[in-house]
């Protein structure tokens, strides 16, 4: 696969991302754990971690994806497999989140 | 007759296997995402054990695990590289730390176990704790599936014959690489937001 | 060999409120919709069929179709299943919104045990006490709160309850073990009774007479034989049998009240109907 | 298990290179080559035989529930007086096991019955030979697929002989009663297996479509069965982990005590060993999730199956082929996004229910086009009618009703009335038997001679159409009359309500024909064991179709084809003025004089 890059190349990207995600890991604990907002934002406060642990999260699997396995490199046609049951899902927990409400 | 063809190149470019192994993870999607919703359900009505839940939880394991599984991603990524390029020891060595780094988060996962229950905490102790349980489990249950192939793929390199089937290794990295994708998600979802 | 009959809506059991009327033209609309529709697409297939059947030397007509027909019929029942989705929603808002329930009347709690229903009466002070969970047991269905004073008069029934007619009830709906489901079949009211919720069901009933209640959610073998009575009266009755009632319960509080306090707080609608409805089942 | 589809599945890369050379000598062992084979078209007789077996045992089942709705509280006739007291009283079905009947009937008959032989065996037998190519892309993966069906019903069975009895809490099983009882926990593992089993299969069909087709087919050329099963593996690859997942849900909760479905301080025997806080509609969200998909699982190979044997039968083109299938995608997409309408008292949040409400009012669209195409197919046929054309057309009579019921239930207010009441139960025979199983048995008689190289007797085939037409709807017909008149579902014995007494004759009418709907099916068990041996055999294109598996010999081998296929045109040329003929095969060269030749001789190859 992924012909038109050098061993070289691949393996320079694999270290970048191998690199990227472990710095990633420490961000999220640090956000995590290090950082506090102050009590008067409430729930905001609250919901900022939930915001900023999902979107560490989603940017590490988004880096695996993409050049772990390769879709950045391979047939296109495969993202598919992806992008449907990710639609699915959130289907899922748009129904029974922002329609269902407390009672689902 | 002479030889029939139908057994021609894939028509998607995509050999079998591989496809296949795409349409499976598709599926894990799913399965995961059905646990991932009734946690999301779970917690939106029980914030407040949740929360508790989340603190009981030792989350510098959790941060090695992560680290392990991560650097597993990179080797897998390194032997199927090395197996593309005929490099069978870099290949053999890579297979191994792949290897050894899921015993190491296996052995993690099992401390941890063992350490709530230990402090008498059981899935029945909260939703939460049944939801930590229920998706490490079978986050642990997919390790250990990857090792299987992993363990006998790195036996055949080293008997006579080698092992050089570069396909197979790439169908078990995709797999590979999902249950670390997986847990990507596990950790800051249960260790980390409260 | 039985009373048969092809018209669906004739077996309908009697409608008996202002919902049961609403559902029976709803219904109607529909069945004759459907039944339209199924004639249609049948007689057509069955004459397709015969007058197309195969005669020896003949052939048949090599066409694959004609987008402008596709678009039509699929426009055609778009729009009718669009314009019936929208009709029927003002009625599933009635009946379902919480924000459509009406002032209610009369208020009663009722929960779901396997297998009896039992209802919960505010008692003289017109008042339902507070009621919690972790009050619960089997002596409490409704977990009433002992703390709360507006409990203490409640009146709690099993199997068969009285409620006024041409009033808007307001049924606060739960289980107290698993699901079941309070139907109403003469008022064409059904509603799973979710253990952990308390589910709002409005009716207001428009004719006299005993109607039965049944369990229409499967929740063990006895699941058939959960059946009770909704004795519906009108209001003057009503207040009747609900007076006397509370007068029953007004002495056998005064009488708790002689006797020496227990040492640890029992629960404070052990009271004789509950214990008539212990041993029910 | 994931190792298994790992390792499995590249060994099956290599394991057709060897396939496919015709003269290639097999020494395979007997066990190979009929118990773990992994050659489709075993495998789709495999589905075949177990899921006619389980069919006669869910019938079964069902004709008991149909003896207790009758004559509530008499013995069971012949077999009463062997049963333990565990499970009937004086010969007589008592409550529990009653629940117990209805549960294991609807369980056969959807995970044993109709998903294993539309998803099973039709796929199995069909993809392959329509496609034009000579197996599965991963024949290892197939057979496991197959062994798991076996092994789950086995575990869903041997409830009957724990403590308390199997599962009894119908088909869908609604914690928090399925949240205890030892029989409630093998209905969970063994929903998993079939869940696992149908991911399997699903994998594989899709992955087979997309990579195997011959040489010149593209995606619309394949004909409508194919269409339809390819859509039918994506629901199966999608929805069943769903149910997967709710499912070890619920068995945490069974066996580990969790609360997951399970709210505060409930008054049943687990109640001191859980800590609440759990919500039990989470479960019904889950399992319908999965579960409404699963009834176009079950519906939409039908519509393929009913597709081909229309176009076949009445010599004619689809018509609209393309909208036939943006139609199955639809029908395939929208399945996903109306499941709550199982849900509609259930007390879930009534913005959902009118979301719910109008997006199943609008699935009918579909499965309306579908509808009208199969008349615009008919029309200016020339029309045989062969057993599978008379059942595909019976088809389309009982699937229209079963459909319109579908819409009346739809419609949310008028649900929360006709909800749990035998209404549903008519719908439900009319869409799975009359849609389901007239399907099947339309594709059972059509590629009877292609499996098993034999023709089928069709008088026999023709009484059993007749019969089975006549006798389902006098059976299922009045349960609509009962659930109007508020007939509740999964009552033991409805004559304790007085509202219900009047019934009593017309449940016994029902369970007359139900008697006799059941012994009709013998008919077709008979034809396909007796035509097995003493059949006429088939040639290799007894329909003159136009589809690849007709280019195949007439009981095709390992490796399917004697021939190279290529295609070369859509599956439903017929009557074409291209060609003299009614037909024009897909494989046959555009017309010259040898391929002309070409088509002659196959036309009468033996
Ligand atoms: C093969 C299986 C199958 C199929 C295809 C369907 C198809 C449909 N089903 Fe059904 N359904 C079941 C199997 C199936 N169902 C089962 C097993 C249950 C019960 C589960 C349980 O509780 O145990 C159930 C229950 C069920 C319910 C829940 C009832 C309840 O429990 O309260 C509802 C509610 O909306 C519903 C609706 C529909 C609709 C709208 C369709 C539509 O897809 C139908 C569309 C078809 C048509 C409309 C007819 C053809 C079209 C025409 C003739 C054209 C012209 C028509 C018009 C212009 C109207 N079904
Ligand atoms: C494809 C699916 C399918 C099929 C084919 C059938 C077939 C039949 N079903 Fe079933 N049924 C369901 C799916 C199906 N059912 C579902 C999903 C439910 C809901 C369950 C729930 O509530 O959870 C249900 C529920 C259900 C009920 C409601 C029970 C209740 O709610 O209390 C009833 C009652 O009459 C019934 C009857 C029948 C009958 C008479 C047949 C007949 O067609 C059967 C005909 C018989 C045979 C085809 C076999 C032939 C057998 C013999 C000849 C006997 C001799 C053989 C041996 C002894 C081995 N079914
Ligand atoms: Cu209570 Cu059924
Ligand atoms: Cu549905």
């Amino acid at each position: 696969m992924a012909a038109h890059l050098s061993t070289e190349e691949i393996q320079r990207a694999y270290i970048k991302v191998f690199s990227g995600l472990l710095i990633l890991t420490v961000l999220t604990v640090i956000a995590a754990k290090g950082l506090h907002f102050p009590e008067s934002w409430g729930a905001i406060g609250h919901i900022l971690h939930v915001v900023i642990g999902l979107v560490i999260a989603v940017l590490k699997a988004w880096m695996v994806v993409y050049i772990f396995m390769h879709i950045k490199f391979d047939n296109p046609y495969i993202r598919v497999f992806i992008y449907i049951p990710l639609f699915l899902f959130s289907v899922l927990v748009f129904a029974l989140t922002v329609l269902g409400g407390s009672t689902l | 007759m002479s030889a029939l063809t139908l057994t021609h190149e894939p028509v998607t470019g995509i050999r079998h296997g591989k496809l296949g192994m795409w349409i499976f993870l598709a599926s894990e999607v799913m399965f995961f995402s059905g646990f991932f919703t009734a946690f999301i359900i779970l917690r939106n009505s029980n914030l407040a054990a949740f929360a508790k839940g989340a603190t009981e939880l030792s989350w510098p394991l959790a941060a090695l695990n992560t680290v392990v599984l991560i650097g597993s991603s990179l080797t897998m990524a390194m032997a199927i590289l090395s197996l593309e390029n005929g490099k069978k020891q870099r290949f053999q060595l890579f297979m191994f730390i792949t290897f050894l780094c899921a015993c190491t988060f296996l052995v993690v996962k099992y401390i941890e176990y063992t350490t709530k229950f230990h402090h008498g905490i059981y899935p029945s102790t909260s939703t939460f704790f049944a939801m930590y349980f229920i998706m490490t489990g079978f986050h642990g249950i997919h390790v250990l599936g990857g090792m299987i192939p992993i363990g006998w793929m790195l036996s055949r390199s080293f008997s006579k014959k080698g092992y050089t089937d570069y396909g197979r290794v790439e169908i078990l990295g995709l797999y590979w690489h999902f249950v670390d994708l997986v847990w990507i998600f596990l950790f800051p979802v249960l260790y980390l937001i409260f | 060999m039985f009373d048969f009959s092809w018209n669906m809506l004739s077996y309908f059991p009697s409608s008996v409120s202002t919902y049961s009327d609403a559902h029976d033209s709803l219904f109607t609309i529909v069945y004759y919709l459907g039944v339209g529709i199924f004639l249609l697409v049948n007689s057509i297939l069955l004459y397709f069929v015969w007058h197309y059947r195969h005669k020896p030397g003949a052939t048949s007509y090599h066409y694959h179709g004609n987008n402008i027909v596709e678009f039509t019929w699929t426009l055609l029942p778009t729009i009718l299943f669009a314009g019936l989705g929208l009709y029927s929603d003002e009625m599933w808002k009635v009946m379902k919104y919480p924000s459509r329930v009406p002032t209610p009347d009369v208020e009663i709690d009722v929960v779901g045990q396997t297998y009896a229903w039992s209802a919960r009466y505010p008692g003289s002070d017109g008042i339902l006490g507070n009621r919690g969970a972790k009050y619960r047991s089997n002596t409490n269905l409704f977990g009433i709160d002992p703390s709360d004073p507006h409990g203490k008069d409640d009146i709690v029934l099993t199997g068969e309850f009285n409620l006024p007619i041409n009033k808007n009830v307001v049924v606060h709906l739960s289980s107290v073990d698993v699901l079941h489901s309070y139907f109403l079949p003469n008022f064409r009211i059904k509603q799973d009774a979710v253990p952990g919720a308390w589910i709002d069901v409005w009716f207001n009933g428009t004719k006299a007479g005993k109607y039965e209640l049944a369990c229409a959610e499967l929740c063990g073998g006895g699941h058939y034989g959960m059946r009770g009575v909704v004795n519906m009266q009108s209001e003057s009755d009503f207040n009747k049998w609900i007076d006397a009632k509370n007068a029953v319960r007004k002495q056998v509080l005064a009488a708790e009240a002689a006797q020496p306090k227990a040492p640890e707080p029992a629960p404070a609608a052990t009271t004789a109907e509950d214990a008539g409805h212990t041993e029910h089942h | 298990m994931e190792a298994a589809v790992a390792t499995h599945e590249h060994g099956a890369d290599h394991a057709h290179a060897d396939a496919h050379t015709h003269e290639h000598v097999h020494h395979t062992s007997f066990i190979r080559h009929y118990i773990f084979s992994t050659d489709h078209k075993t495998i789709a007789k495999q589905f075949f035989g177990s899921a006619l077996f389980f069919l006669l045992v869910g019938g079964a089942f069902a004709l008991l529930i149909r003896w207790q709705l009758a004559y509530p509280g008499e013995p069971i006739p012949v077999i009463g007086k062997w049963l333990p007291d565990s499970l009937v009283s004086n010969g007589a079905i008592q409550p529990g096991f009653y629940t117990q009947l209805v549960t294991m009937h609807a369980t056969i008959m959807i995970f044993f019955v109709i998903i294993p032989i539309a998803a099973g065996s039709f796929a199995n037998f069909c993809i392959p030979l329509m496609i034009g190519t000579d197996d599965m892309a991963m024949p290892y993966v197939n057979m496991i697929s197959f062994w798991l069906v076996p092994v789950a019903a086995l575990t869903v069975l041997a409830g009957f002989f724990v403590d308390g009895g199997t599962a009894g809490g119908g088909w869908t099983n609604y914690p928090p009663l399925s949240a205890t009882g030892t029989g409630h926990t093998l209905w969970v593992v063994a929903i998993f297996m079939v869940g696992f089993s149908s991911i399997l299969g699903g994998m594989n069909y899709v992955a087979t479509v997309l990579n195997k087709r011959a040489k010149g087919m593209r995606m619309f050329d394949l004909p409508l069965t194919v269409w339809a099963l390819f859509i039918t593996a994506v629901l199966q690859v999608l929805g069943t982990p769903v149910l997967a997942a709710d499912a070890s849900l619920l068995f945490l909760d069974q066996v580990f005590h969790s609360s997951i479905f399970l709210p505060e301080n409930l008054l049943i025997s687990t109640g001191n060993l859980h800590s609440g806080g759990g919500q039990p509609i989470l479960w019904q969200h889950l399992f319908w999730f999965y579960s409404h998909p699963a009834v176009y699982i079950m519906i939409v190979p039908i519509m393929g199956v009913v597709s081909d044997v229309l176009a076949t039968f009445s010599r004619k083109p689809i018509y609209g082929y393309k909208a036939m299938v943006f139609a199955l995608m639809a029908i395939a997409f929208l399945g996903f996004i109306v499941w709550g309408h199982h849900m509609f008292i259930s007390g879930m949040s009534p913005l959902l229910g009118t979301t719910f409400m109008l997006s199943t009012i609008v699935i009918a669209v579909p499965s309306s086009i579908k509808v009208f195409n199969w008349l615009g197919t008919v029309w200016r046929g020339n029309i045989y009618f062969t057993t599978p054309m008379l059942n595909a057309l019976g088809f389309i009579g009982t699937f229209t009703i079963g459909g319109i019921s579908g819409i009346f239930m739809a419609v949310g207010p008028i649900d929360v009335y006709i909800t749990d009441t035998y209404f549903i139960v008519a719908h439900i025979h009319y869409v799975l038997f009359g849609g389901s199983l007239f399907g099947i048995f339309a594709g059972i008689y059509y590629w009877y001679p292609k499996m098993f190289g034999k023709m089928y007797n069709e008088t026999l085939g023709k009484w059993h159409f007749v019969l089975t037409f006549i006798t389902f709807n006098l059976c299922f017909f009045p349960m609509h009359m009962l659930g109007v008149g508020g007939h509740m579902r999964r009552i033991h014995d409805p004559y304790i309500y007085d509202f219900l007494k009047p019934f009593q004759p017309m449940n016994e009418f029902i369970t007359i024909f139900a008697i006799l709907l059941g012994f009709s099916q013998l008919l077709l068990i008979a034809n396909i064991l007796w035509c097995l041996k003493y059949g006429k055999v088939a040639p290799r294109n007894p329909w003159k179709a136009n589809t690849l598996e007709w280019a195949a010999p007439a009981h095709p081998g390992h490796g399917n084809f004697d021939r190279d296929i290529i295609v070369y045109r859509g599956p439903y040329e017929y009557s074409s003025p291209e060609s003299k003929k009614d037909y024009l095969p897909q494989w046959i060269k555009p017309a010259t004089k040898t391929s002309e030749k070409e088509h002659e001789a196959i036309a009468h190859e033996g």
